[in-house]
């Protein structure tokens, strides 16, 4: 159709799209879709990093890991409010992945078992998310590009936090040493696999590419993540968590060993570590607060009501 | 001042430390688990806050001690007897009612306590309350909002807050006793009279929970033992096996 | 045996140890608690019994790594990644239903290897295993007929139980996969190959949750990693911070 | 009465009444009160001590403690099966302690903070309960005579482990015996109103002793414990846990000061460092474990209409 036309020169011309403007149904599924999963993950994303906030060893890393995760709270607050410019609302969406019709990104599935594995989440899964994300900030979407704009520079700041974390545990005691070793065997495949499935696997990407929703595929931004995690697991004079990686000089890439996508797959499913936990987290969260909700809510009422019979 | 002020002293820091210390603490065990993600952020940003200023009393204990202990060392290398906090922070979370109720309690002495300090004759502790003085203000705005909101929101949000206050209540009275270490303090002019504090908090209180149409409990009864070591509650000792636990198995590591 | 097998034999004793331990654990978290006072007291039995088995398990291997760690040093002092229990093991205890389920599913794995290793080439683990079978025997019957009771009893009750089956039931295939260790175990004679034993445990459970009315998942999807310590759940970290505590902060203490 | 006449003659001679016999309402009401409360103590009494079975330093210091808690939960058990033959249920008693109208022993009213105070407990409340008790087994009313006999024997052994786990910390390394001095000191008043108020201030007693319910004066137990235990103290080489206590040649006895009766009644009253934690946790336990007493009760029923409908 010509709207259909128009409004696919919009996007060939890096003209943002608006929420008041027209866009296609799939467009707008597709959108909402993404960015409620995103916004999900940095609300899922908590509860890994929550876990240990209990237990910091430092009054300072206790303090830098409260900030981050008031921080992901955040991202989800813009991330909702930018869906919610699409006409569907948080509560809708929340409900939607209380009752498991929308994911969260696999990676939070995972536990975390040592202090180092905050570091590493900062390091090696913020560094995947950025990589995804930064390309986003020129997502055909108004609202979600200027909100990964936003999101983006913190996440950076959080990445070279973690980085930080885990590099005082690579060059600290054994046992340190021995923590940040086993958090990056870990966390180093299911951070592969955040990008996604290999190309050939991955559904919705062209049309997702059309629309400036996807700028990558899934393949070229994991290569480049492992070009750029390959080196500084070398600075921190760690083990390679692969015994697949080496440098082809051919390629100008690091070659490494594809991650188990049938793990991949029945995380997804929901038998990852940590699903059933993480889910029973946020469904318990959400039943134990709905008599808080609903006080604040009357509370909201009656001042309402009071304001207006004062007029 | 005198060796026997600078110990004083010392146990003054103490408290205000492991205050805040020990709130954060419990406020940080809701990261992720509150009823709508702006408390989520709210309670995180408390959290911060507190043990920001943990950071900073403790911090300066360590140095009025003179053993070269700092701020950390305070915080994960002390067992249960050596803390001096009230024991209202060290009450568990309960529900989200429960936690509010417990901050906004806290908020209400953190406010008047901090306003005095301001004009503390040690330069040290007036900059500190000078600093804390505006997150706390921030705090006792959000709590008491909260409390109102939830106290004349729903019959059931009601009977909570008024169960939550009455749960609490027997904890508060601690705040304002004064013993030898505050008595130094009004000599040095570091710290006002805890007992003199009294009448300001109660105005606060009094306000907020009325307009919360909250009753105040009659019962002068007031547990006490937190702020001189004397006796606490059983749930402090579970708090510390998370609070130190990586200080405790890894002595020799820095962080 | 050559030095890899006594390797093998350690982590083996460390899996049988530390999976009475943990769970031991568990279950002693409920002291005080339970629904109805008969079953306080079942549940101490219960807890008492499988402290007492690892006992005998974590001594026997730390004798067997001679490196002069007895049990209490290998139960008080390994952090999570040492651990080498199944992952159910260290489940958390949920309600009354969970706890008795998870326990019958592990009681039914234990009195079917218990009656194996009676049988074992070395003899100080027949001599245990023989003992501890008269034990598992006894809390086979009582976690087999708790969960008949509540599986068969009000609509409530076995909804609950169901739900505690499919909570639990990805962490029962863990208990029979086999690794090196366990080869070199069948090769000596020691244990039985875990994989052998699922035909008598299936029909065990089969025999009591049909009883109990309660539907066997179908899924065959099964959590690992708890009995080679590669990956454990988040709860193992936070229950070794109350377990392990006094030995971690008093580490020249005897007690 | 002639009847009363007749029972109180029994009792002087010795001879125990048992269920079916006749006897005076007061004499069954007291019984029951006490009885009740008694039973309570060891319910309750789970608390403190199961509040360090998690944290227990050593396997077999965890075992002991874990037979110890199963003891008292057995000693419930005697006291309310002895309780209801005097025609009161369990579940009644258990009600009337879940809603506060019955008490349990104050000394549960306060917490356990070190590991020593679990030596501190077995060694001084189970020493101040066992001198109550001891006594007891005289006690006319014959099914709680008998319990008493079955308690206190098993009463005394856990004094000994209690003064053998004090002692390992008395002589231990100067952090331990700082935890040993402490729970000696917070544990020594409390221990004293074990033995309950002032003879002076005592109700109940006269007619109690008269029935053989009670033997001996709150004082004369008081002043025998006190008698025992300072040896003890400083055999184990600890502080005196108050500066009055002092041989009285002309009496036979250590002078000693009297516990801080205020606080007692204030204890009795609620306000104890934990009455409100104490009471919370019976009644979670008893309203989480509804569903459970239910379930079995409704297995039970099905089970015996089956066997009948088969007979």
């Amino acid at each position: 159709s010509d709207q259909e036309r128009e409004f696919q020169d919009k996007i060939d011309a890096d003209i943002k799209i608006e929420p008041r403007d027209w866009m296609p149904d799939d467009y707008r599924a597709t959108l909402i879709r993404q960015m409620g999963q995103h916004a999900h993950s940095e609300i899922v994303g908590q509860l890994p990093e929550g876990n240990w906030i209990t237990r910091a060893p430092t009054l300072e890393r206790k303090a830098i890991l409260l900030a981050k995760v008031q921080d992901e709270a955040g991202h989800g607050l813009y991330l909702y409010s930018a869906a919610e410019t699409l006409g569907v609302t948080r509560d809708e969406l929340t409900e939607m992945l209380l009752d498991g019709r929308m994911k969260y990104s696999s990676i939070f599935n995972y536990p975390t078992l040592n202090w180092a594995d905050i570091g590493a989440v900062g390091w090696l899964v913020d560094g995947a998310a950025i990589m995804n994300q930064v390309p986003l900030q020129r997502t055909s979407y108004g609202p979600y590009s200027r909100a990964m704009i936003r999101i983006c520079k913190e996440e950076s700041f959080h990445q070279r936090q973690g980085y930080d974390a885990i590099r005082k545990m690579a060059e600290g005691t054994v046992a340190q040493k021995k923590m940040a070793q086993d958090a990056l065997n870990r966390l180093w495949y299911p951070s592969l696999m955040m990008f996604g499935p290999s190309d050939k696997d991955s559904v919705h990407s062209a049309q997702s590419m059309a629309w400036k929703i996807k700028i990558n595929t899934n393949d070229e931004l994991r290569q480049k993540f492992v070009d750029q995690t390959v080196p500084q697991i070398e600075y921190l004079d760690l083990d390679l968590p692969d015994e697949g990686i080496t440098w082809n000089a051919q390629r100008g890439h690091y070659d490494y060993t594809d991650p188990n996508w049938s793990e991949f797959f029945d995380v997804i499913k929901g038998n990852g570590p940590c699903n059933v936990d993480r889910l029973a987290a946020r469904n318990k969260a959400w039943d134990d607060g709905a008599w808080v909700r609903d006080g604040l809510m009357a509370n909201a009422r009656k001042k309402a009501a009071a304001k207006m019979a004062a007029e | 001042m005198s060796a026997v002020d600078q110990q004083a002293l010392f146990q003054f820091l103490l408290r205000m430390g492991d205050n805040t210390l020990v709130l954060g603490h419990r406020v940080s065990e809701w990261c992720g688990h509150a009823p709508v993600l702006e408390e989520d952020i709210a309670l995180a940003n408390t959290a911060l806050d507190l043990i920001g200023q943990t950071q900073f009393w403790l911090g300066l204990a360590g140095e009025v001690e003179g053993k070269g202990q700092d701020a950390d060392a305070l915080a994960f290398r002390r067992d249960v007897w050596d803390f001096r906090n009230f024991l209202i922070c060290e009450m568990p979370n309960g529900d989200f009612g429960q936690t509010l109720m417990r901050q906004f309690l806290f908020d209400a002495w953190a406010s008047v306590t901090l306003a005095h300090l301001q004009t503390s004759s040690d330069e040290r502790v007036a900059g500190i309350a000078a600093k804390a003085s505006k997150e706390v203000a921030y705090h006792l705005e959000r709590s008491a909002d909260t409390v109102v909101g939830l106290g004349d929101g729903t019959e059931e949000s009601h009977k909570r807050m008024q169960a939550a206050l009455e749960y609490l209540w027997p904890y508060v009275g601690e705040m304002f006793v004064s013993d030898d270490v505050d008595t130094a303090m009004v000599a040095a002019g570091i710290a006002p009279d805890p007992a003199s504090l009294r009448a300001e908090y109660d105005a606060i209180i009094t306000r907020v929970l009325t307009q919360a149409t909250l009753d105040i409990p009659q019962s002068a009864f007031a547990h006490k033992g937190g702020r001189d070591g004397s006796i606490h509650t059983e749930h402090l000792g579970h708090l510390l096996t998370s609070m130190q636990w990586l200080q405790r198995v890894y002595p020799d590591a820095s962080w």
